[in-house]
């Protein structure tokens, strides 16, 4: 039960900070660090547990109970948990370090933090669910810290914009995670991890008819489609194509919540789900297949509209895609191990990378643009090291952690048949172009010229210890994760899936074609934006659509507007006022209406002539006997 | 030759009230101008004496007169109701008639003779006495329409009333001469016995029959017979249309009942359809034209009429083919307690409209009810009780009457007869929420807040109390009435 | 012999009282009337309702109708137009109506009870003692109603038409 | 010998019926009161004619009643009229109608 | 049945209209006062209810019987089971809420207002409690006139038409009502109008298919369903806060809880004949609701057609016919009396300040009204059904039973919640977080101590059902319980397979069928290898 505690401690941070935040105010961070810091020691503690191939089931309550589904929350913590424990109570803390920096003197301190011990938990009590609702539950409740976090500045229009469009995306894709979760109990009749597992290559067989409801037949495997609609909300959550469109918007948060949410942990939810439901997926090679591939379409996309952004953060968030689809389509090939590996170094370099971002954006004064940067590198030399190490992590360079974890993916999927080696080929091409946006950030923002405006230029220097702190740490972790024997740790977990074992010759060529390819790309950069800086444009004039379609992130956005959100909104108007005001209210009032015309004309039979009423007194009595003669 | 001492004391509830008035007329020149008041009180307290009377006897059926009256349950049944409701008038009339500067003692001699008629009519067991009787209550009602004789729409109201009046009862009367034709009697036990041997459908007793539904009709205002009620009820002086709508009312339905059922009550296959389209008719009509009205008195008399639509349904039932004795006699019983609580509730409108006044004049429109709710708190609610039983809305005793009226419909068979009724009870509460409406939700312009005023004499409170009494008591514990009622049945 | 006269009478009484209707003049119209009244009462004569023949006499043509002619002079009204914009519908509903009734009894067949051969029936009709009897007997308590209705009607009249009752106040 | 009873209806039903006619179409309020005593007489003519039929006295006691009423009638009748014409000052039933709708 | 005899029900019943007669008596400044201390003592004295409440038994507690009328019997008969205890708290709890929240936004008449209020109170208690059929119709209907005049004398600029609307509107529905009780009481032919008498008769299917769509009107019109809603909408902006309050916690129920406690136990073949169309409509609703509440501009109006979305819930739940469908949707009944009573409450709360309901007048409260802007997200939220909160559990208990029954009405239902997170959240982004509005900004403030003490509880209510909806579950399975079996007799009696039946199912079978199969999954592994 001590383990609870992991979990509880953001959570009381939250709860007092929430409703003692008022009076807090700056003082925010003694309550949530501790916290934060307390729960990353118990991590430690349960992971050393785990490590010998311990699991730990740790039931909390029955939450409620309906019919035949009965529905115990409980932590589960196996391999895979702990190493998200670790990954999110490391980030998470070095996040609040770094924020205590950050928005230092800002007016939502207390709030900022409330927010993010909120998350924290949330993310904690996810990883350690040991049952679909409850992952659903957290999945969801990460997604509101997210968006609270994402319009943290609300002031700016875009900022709550961009919430909004995060939860609701998000939305679109717990649409299909819930009707998964439907499926599930329709298949087990139970929501809990263990037996859904145990159980779930006997129902490998279990179809269910798509059609049912209108009379035809479409039988469909019921294992593909729980895990196809369950992949829809991994979809969303960590913004996969078609769902990717949120995750880089959600810039518009502040920096730490980028590192922490949108880079290391809650993007990261979607391939953790995949993972934990590797038992589900292993059933179904449809399932699995469409996994990849779109992780691989993502991967390559994203890094396409990444070449060419000039924002900084959305440099990073979009090759954050990209890594995310690495990730994805791994564990769509089968190669969960790496793919987790990939998350877990990932959540170090890219938090260090956005950390970084939010280092040099303090010191310019809150401009992201960044060719209105450069030449940093010797003002902010820590931030400058920093970056340089984890944008070789990104790029794969050896003898980073990225490197091995890459190595490990790409190699996986070599592995994995037809399917897995062209996405493989992909996945080296797509490092070449990492590489490169990863140096042409590094080169634009801190070499060259500096073209900061004028009237903060003089104020550019080095942030204090609790900023640059964590990017050290990080810095470490983004080259320490690739020793430490994680991928060993976690084959625990999955005991059916193939270990990112080297088979000589295969493995060397992939590890050689991607360093290969990462060398090309920095060297690329360096020739485009360090050597001849008039390159870019021509290649810009040169391949004028392939450039704006990149710059304009393929236009997905347009066209999402232009296919559901505008339509949405219109339709709403346009039936509210013709069909509900127009047809049905004024049927109703109608009705109304109708009944006072009759009554009108009914009334002028009334005409005040006394011989008229004699009149209609006599037609009666005709009426009558007419009645009697007929009938 | 000597009148047996039993009959006298059968009718002596009649010769309490008739000497009463006989009095009143006698006593009127003599009593100074102030003390008239306790004319008026004198018929009250003659009417709480034959209230006693009237409910210590009551029980067996007793003949009297060579039966040609007939006092039992049922007749009893209408006379305390009569009773009471002639009482309220009277009471409200104290104050009203001297608002509209016409209180002579007459009035309420004319309504004591008038309340004769009703009470002759309920116990008649002859057409002929029911016809006098009916007589006597309608010229003591032409008299009282007109009794504000100086004003244009009095007089007018009272000669509508009496040219119709006149003409449906010729009608009538021809129809009992054609019954007398075919019976060899006017009593209703020989009809009775002569339409069983002559059987359905016999050309002679369907004609009678149609003048008779005509005479009848008229009184209660059913459609279409029924268009005389607008321009009375509008014209005459408020407290004699607050006693028409209810007593007058209720003594016809009292008539009509009896002579349906004991007289024509072996040929139902031949007058409840026709019955049935009446009582429609009615319900339809009268509640659409109350829609438009925006005069509330005028209003009151459409819902009048629609309210004896209602009536009609229990008139239905008891006459459906093919129902039981015991169903038939609950389309009876619902169709008394239906009227009994109209009374109360239309009274109690009725007087509202009474009391109100606007500068000289009666209160009557619309607007003159407009933010009644702010300056006059307790009349506005009671207005809205009234309302809310007129429109049939529990707890009121308004739905405890078509409780029953809709249960015994369904009970014989005419389910949809109760859903038609209640379509139009729906329809009904808009114009009666209307009034509710401006009295609660509409400011009183300045001038009118200088203008209206409530002219409410001890008296017409005390109507007004018993009255809501009426409404409330009987809509939350309505057991009293409604065995009142069932055992006051007719067949 | 009797249905002659029957018929002269019929006859007559039709034609006197289609006068009364189709007459402009309300004076011509009320002594049509008179003319109508008057030929009733003979068939009461031939029906042995002598005793009623007497009161038609006595109290239609003698009060009733003075009456009216006396209200008639009273008012003195100017002449107008006889019949009102329905007439003609209300001419076809009275035509409707009695063929109506006619249809009805020739479809239905027509019968009137049979003679009572009670012991009232005995009794000579049209014998004036007979009715007294019955009135003060039988019919006690409904011709007490009717000295209600007179009581009624007169002060009824008194009320309604005589000046400066209330006017006064 | 005596003429058949239905003669005596069928005489009494035409002169009703032009009673009837005669309120529905006449303008002047008297002559729609003569009318109503045609139907009333009417009425007196079917009681007579049925009382003689059936030997017995109830159809003329009947009529005797219709008479009282008759007379009470007019008597409050003219007395309405008279009322109504110090209002109008006239006595044609088109001529009051401020009661309607 | 522990009550010991003592008449709690009354009690709680009765105590309103006792505050009602000490209004008449006190003055007029002192009517809140006592309002609130009645309100708040019938709150109290609810609370024995849910402590003494027997779990273990579908059958009626706390009953009182008493006679009111002898021919045809009709009784005073009270008592609650696990579907209406749940409503009975509701009501009580909401009450002093209403009360405070009108504390000083009534200036007018508020010795008439409170005595409405407390009337209201009396009715909707008596609706959720009556266990005689003629009973429950009288406080079905007393209840029109109070919120009638809520509305129209203390309601917005067009109150008038709104509260006539809601009148004739309600009053036309329940006319067939009357009607069907009528019936019911012949056919089943025991001289009762006891529920649970009329529960346990048998109706012939015609009966039942007219009985049906009779309660249907009646109350399709209160839930409100699609196409029986416009009168909500015009109600609920012209309604004063309190009065919203009570029409969308309180009123909307009255609809729901008929089905469940009347249309459901009293005709089951009708039920099972005519429930795909009730679904349909309630998919409709959901959907459309949604869609519709995307067009208002109007918070008011926002809310109200968000309460037709939710509500759509309520009737899936009910009309899927399974515990969990059934369960959900009385949860979603409580939670969205919860929710969306706090929504009203938290408009009115801004209304009193801007006298406006316009989102372009209330933008940006965030800056100026941290804690309302808190509390407001959180009930925003719990409207959109975020897990964790109440909202969530009773829809992801409707979804479950829906997919039970049919994927694609669940998987359509399902599309409401995306569409809930849109609008609601489109309007928190305007509302809570947007550009304050330059003309209102003298006019904020934050929320006084008596307020957050208004929404407080109800926040706390949102999170506790969210996080432990176990003991709220827990008092309803055996009443539902008792329900779903009865449906399922007749689902095994129905032969053959019939149009209208909702799955086809085979004649020989005896016991319903097995859940996978009910939920249309096939199990190739279960089945005989030869047939």
């Amino acid at each position: 039960m001590l383990y609870a505690l992991i979990p509880l401690l953001p959570l009381l941070a939250f709860i007092v900070l929430g409703l003692a935040g008022h009076v807090l105010k700056e003082r925010a961070h003694l309550i949530a660090v501790p916290a934060v810091g307390l729960s990353f020691l118990l991590s430690v503690l349960a992971f050393s547990e785990v490590a010998g191939g311990r699991v730990l089931d740790i039931p909390l309550y029955t939450w409620g109970a309906s019919g035949d589904l009965t529905i115990r929350l409980g932590l589960y913590v196996d391999q895979l948990t702990a190493a998200m424990l670790l990954l999110v109570t490391i980030v998470s803390g070095l996040v609040h370090v770094y924020t205590i920096g950050y928005m230092h003197g800002e007016p939502g301190y207390a709030r900022f933090f409330a927010n993010i011990a909120l998350f924290t938990f949330s993310m904690l009590m996810l990883v350690m669910s040991d049952n679909f609702l409850q992952l659903f539950v957290f999945w969801e409740a990460v997604g509101l810290c997210s968006y609270l976090l994402i319009g943290h500045w609300y002031e700016r229009h875009t900022a709550r914009a961009a919430a909004t469009k995060a939860f609701v995306v998000n939305r679109v894709g717990d649409f299909g995670f819930l009707l998964g979760i439907l499926l599930v109990f329709a298949v087990f009749g139970t929501l809990q991890y263990q037996p859904v597992f145990s159980e779930a290559a006997s129902q490998a067989g279990a179809t269910i008819d798509l059609l049912g409801t209108f009379g035809g037949g479409w039988e469909v495997s019921a294992m593909t489609l729980i895990c196809l609609l369950l992949f829809v909300g991994a979809v969303g959550k960590s913004a996969q194509v078609p769902l990717h469109v949120w995750l880089p918007d959600a810039m518009e948060g502040p920096t730490p919540i980028s590192a922490l949410i949108h880079a290391a942990t809650m993007v990261t939810a979607g391939v953790f789900m995949v993972a934990r439901l590797a038992p589900l997926y292993n059933v179904s090679p449809t399932a699995m297949a469409v996994v990849a591939v779109v992780g691989g379409v993502t991967m390559f996309v994203g890094a396409t509209i990444a070449l060419t952004q000039n924002d900084i953060k959305r440099v990073v968030a979009y090759s954050t895609v990209s890594q995310l689809g690495y990730m994805m389509m791994a564990c769509g090939l089968g190669g969960y191990v790496a793919g987790i590996y990939h998350l877990l170094t990932h959540g170090a370099f890219k938090a260090l990378l956005f950390l970084g971002c939010g280092s040099v954006i303090l010191a310019v004064h809150h401009e992201q643009d960044m060719r209105r940067m450069g030449g940093l590198k010797d003002k902010m030399p820590v931030t400058y090291w920093t970056f340089i190490i984890g944008s070789l992590a990104l790029a794969g360079f050896p003898l980073t952690a990225g490197f091995f974890s890459k190595d490990a993916l790409l190699l996986s999927a070599w592995n994995a048949g037809a399917l897995g080696q062209t996405l493989a080929i992909a996945g080296i091409l797509t490092a070449g172009l990492t590489a490169f946006y990863s140096f042409r950030l590094v080169f634009v923002t801190f070499w060259g010229e500096s073209r900061i405006d004028p009237h903060h230029a003089g104020h550019v220097r080095e942030q204090p210890l609790v900023v640059t702190a964590p990017l050290v740490v990080l810095a470490v972790l983004s080259i320490a994760t690739g020793y430490l024997g994680i991928p060993e740790f976690l084959q625990q977990a999955f005991p059916g899936s193939e270990g990112a074992g080297h088979h000589g010759a295969v493995a060397t060529g992939i590890m050689l074609a991607a360093t290969l390819a990462g060398v090309v790309g920095i060297a690329a950069a360096y020739v485009m934006y360090v050597k001849s800086p008039e390159y870019p444009d021509r290649l810009m004039n040169r391949w004028q659509a392939l450039y704006r379609g990149s710059l304009n992130k393929w236009y997905v956005d347009e066209a999402y507007d232009k296919a559901f959100v505008n339509p949405t909104f219109e339709l709403a108007d346009r039936m509210w006022k013709k069909v509900d005001v127009a047809i049905i209210d004024n049927a109703v009032n109608g009705v109304a209406r109708g009944f006072a015309w009759w009554g009108w004309m009914a009334r002028l039979i009334q005409t005040g002539e006394t011989q008229n009423y004699a009149l209609s007194m006599t037609v009666g009595a005709v009426i009558i006997l007419t009645a009697y003669l007929l009938f | 030759m000597m009148i047996p001492l039993a009959d006298l004391v059968t009718i002596l509830p009649e010769i309490i009230v008739v000497s009463v008035a006989c009095l009143l007329f006698v006593l009127d020149p003599i009593t100074p101008s102030n003390r008239k008041d306790l004319l008026a009180w004198m018929s009250v307290a003659a009417l709480a004496v034959c209230f006693i009377v009237t409910a210590g006897s009551m029980g067996d059926r007793v003949s009297a007169f060579s039966d040609l009256v007939v006092v039992d349950g049922y007749a009893s049944f209408w006379k305390l109701l009569l009773y009471v409701v002639s009482g309220m008038t009277i009471l409200l009339s104290i104050g009203y008639l001297k608002e509209e500067r016409i209180d002579l003692a007459e009035f309420y001699g004319f309504v004591l003779l008038s309340l004769t008629g009703m009470m002759i009519m309920v116990s008649g067991a002859d057409l002929l006495v029911i016809y006098l009787g009916i007589e006597l209550m309608s010229i003591s009602l032409y008299v009282l329409a007109g009794f504000k004789r100086f004003e244009a729409r009095s007089i007018e109201s009272s000669a509508k009333y009496f040219i119709l009046g006149a003409f449906s009862s010729g009608l009538l009367l021809y129809g009992i001469s054609l019954i007398f034709g075919a019976a060899g009697s006017t009593r209703l036990v020989e009809i009775a016995a002569a339409v069983d041997a002559r059987g359905l459908d016999d050309s002679l007793i369907l004609i009678a029959l149609t003048l008779v539904i005509v005479g009848f009709g008229f009184k209660v205002a059913a459609v279409p017979f029924h268009m005389w009620t607008p321009d009375v009820y509008q014209g005459a002086p408020t407290s004699v249309t607050a006693f028409m709508a209810v007593a007058s009312k209720a003594a016809s339905f009292g008539a009509f009942l009896r002579v349906m059922l004991e007289g024509f009550g072996g040929m139902k296959p031949n007058w409840s359809g026709l019955i049935l389209g009446v009582c429609i008719l009615t319900l339809i009509l009268g509640n659409l034209v109350a829609i438009v009205q925006t005069n509330v008195k005028r209003m009151l008399a459409y819902s009048s009429i629609a309210h004896a639509g209602y009536a009609l349904i229990g008139l239905v039932v008891a006459g459906w083919v093919g129902t039981e004795a015991g169903v038939s006699a609950k389309g009876v019983s619902s169709m008394m307690l239906y009227l009994a609580v109209y009374s109360f509730m239309t009274l109690g409108a009725f007087s509202m409209v009474a009391i109100l006044r606007r500068g000289g004049e009666e209160g009557e429109d619309l607007d003159d009810f407009t933010g009644l709710a702010k300056r006059h708190k307790g009349a506005a609610f009671l207005m809205l009780l009234f309302m809310v039983s007129l429109a049939g809305i529990p707890p009121t005793a308004g739905f405890i009457g078509k409780f029953y009226l809709f249960m015994a419909a369904v009970n014989a068979g005419l389910t949809w007869l109760a859903v038609v009724g209640l379509i139009f009870a729906a329809v009904s509460a808009f114009y009666y929420l209307r009034i509710v409406m401006v009295m609660y939700m509409r400011e009183p312009s300045p001038e009118q807040e200088g203008e209206t005023r409530l002219a409410l004499s001890p008296t017409a409170t005390v109507v007004l109390a018993l009255a809501a009494a009426g409404v409330v008591i009987f809509g939350i514990y309505p057991w009293p009435l409604v065995s009142l009622t069932a055992s006051a049945s007719l067949p | 012999m009797a249905t002659f006269v029957f018929l002269y009478f019929a006859a007559v009484i039709v034609t006197a009282a289609s006068l009364v209707v189709v007459l402009r003049n309300p004076i011509y119209s009320a002594l049509s009337l008179l003319v109508m009244f008057f030929h009733v009462a003979g068939l009461y004569v031939t029906l042995h309702a002598e005793f009623l023949a007497a009161i038609q006499i006595i109290v239609y043509a003698g009060a009733i109708l003075v009456l009216y002619l006396f209200v008639v002079m009273l008012l003195n009204v100017k002449r107008e137009e006889r019949y009102n914009q329905q007439g003609t519908v209300a001419l076809f509903l009275g035509v409707v109506l009695l063929t109506e009734a006619v249809l009805l009894a020739v479809s239905r067949g027509f019968t009137v009870a049979t003679p009572d051969p009670g012991p009232e029936g005995a009794k000579a009709v049209g014998n004036t003692e007979s009715i007294g009897e019955v009135l003060y007997s039988t019919y006690l308590f409904p011709f007490e109603i009717a000295s209600l209705i007179l009581l009624v009607a007169m002060i009824g009249a008194v009320i309604l038409s005589k000046k400066g009752i209330m006017e006064s106040k | 010998m005596s003429v058949p009873v239905e003669y005596y209806m069928v005489l009494s039903g035409l002169v009703f019926i032009i009673g009837l006619v005669g309120v529905l179409v006449r303008k002047n309020l008297i002559i729609i009161l003569l009318s109503i005593e045609l139907m009333l007489n009417a009425t007196n003519i079917n009681f007579v004619a049925f009382s003689s039929h059936f030997g017995n006295l109830a159809g003329q006691v009947f009529v005797f009643f219709a008479l009282t009423v008759a007379a009470a009638e007019v008597a409050v009748g003219l007395a309405i009229i008279i009322a109504l014409y110090r209002h109008h000052a006239s006595i044609n039933v088109d001529d009051f109608r401020l009661l309607k709708w | 049945m522990s009550s010991g005899g003592f008449p709690w029900l009354t009690l709680v019943v009765i105590l309103p209209l006792l505050g009602v007669a000490a209004i008449f008596l006190v003055e007029e400044a002192l009517a809140k006062w006592v309002a609130l201390g009645v309100s708040s003592l019938v709150f109290l004295v609810s609370l024995p209810l849910w402590v003494l409440f027997d779990e273990s038994t579908p059958a009626m507690q706390f009953v009182e019987t008493h006679q009111w009328i002898a021919s045809p019997s009709i009784n005073y008969a009270v008592g609650v089971d696990g579907i209406s205890l749940p409503l009975v708290l509701l009501t009580t709890l909401l009450t002093p809420l209403c009360v405070l929240v009108s504390w000083t936004s009534i200036q007018t008449r508020a010795r008439e207002f409170m005595i409405s209020l407390l009337v209201m109170e009396t009715a909707t208690l008596g609706v959720f409690v009556s266990l005689d059929f003629v009973l429950f119709y009288v406080f079905w209907e007393t209840m029109l006139i109070p919120m009638y005049l809520l509305i129209g004398i203390w309601g917005g600029p067009n109150r008038v038409y709104a509260a006539i609307k809601f009148f004739l509107y309600t009053l036309a529905g329940s006319i067939l009502l009357l009607v069907a009780i009528i019936v019911l009481y012949f056919y089943a032919g025991q001289d009762s109008f006891d529920i649970r008498t009329l529960s346990n008769a048998e109706y012939p299917p015609w009966l039942q298919a007219w009985l049906f769509w009779a309660f249907f009107a009646a109350f399709a019109v209160k839930v409100p369903m699609f196409p029986f809603h416009t009168w909500l909408p015009d109600a609920h902006v012209e309604a004063p806060t309190a009065g919203s309050v009570i029409l969308a916690s309180v009123l909307l129920k009255f609809g729901a809880y008929g089905f469940l406690r009347f249309s459901l136990p009293m005709l089951p073949d009708a039920t099972q004949r005519f429930t795909s169309v009730v679904l349909f409509l309630s998919v409709v609703a959901i959907i459309y609701g949604a869609y519709m509440a995307f067009a208002q501009a109007d918070l008011k109006k926002l809310i109200a057609y968000s309460s037709v979305s939710h509500m759509g819930f309520v009737t899936l739940g009910i009309f899927v016919l399974n515990a969990q469908g059934i369960e959900g949707a009385i949860l979603q009944m409580v939670n969205h009396g919860i929710t969306t009573g706090a929504l009203f409450l938290c408009v009115g709360i801004v209304y009193e300040r801007t006298h406006s309901r316009e989102i372009v007048d209330n933008s940006g409260l965030a800056a100026s009204m941290p804690v309302y802007a808190t509390f407001l997200v959180i009930f925003a939220l719990s409207s959109v059904g975020l897990p964790g909160m109440n909202s969530f559990v009773g829809e992801f208990f409707v979804l479950v039973g829906a997919f039970m029954w049919n994927k694609a009405v669940a998987t359509l239902a399902a599309l409401g919640v995306i569409l809930a997170a849109a609008y609601i959240l489109w309007m928190l982004q305007r509302v809570v977080y947007g550009t304050p509005a330059q003309h209102m900004a003298s006019k904020l403030y934050d929320m006084n101590w008596c307020e957050i003490g208004m929404l407080a509880p109800l926040a706390f209510l949102v999170f506790w059902i969210g996080l432990y909806p176990k003991p709220l579950l827990d008092v309803m399975h055996a009443s539902v319980d008792h329900l779903v079996q009865k449906q399922a007799k007749v689902m095994v009696v129905e032969t053959g397979p019939s149009s209208f039946s909702p799955m086809p199912i085979t004649s020989d079978e005896v016991s319903p069928p097995p859940r996978l199969e009910r939920a249309g999954v096939r199990v190739k592994s279960m089945e005989p290898e030869t047939r």
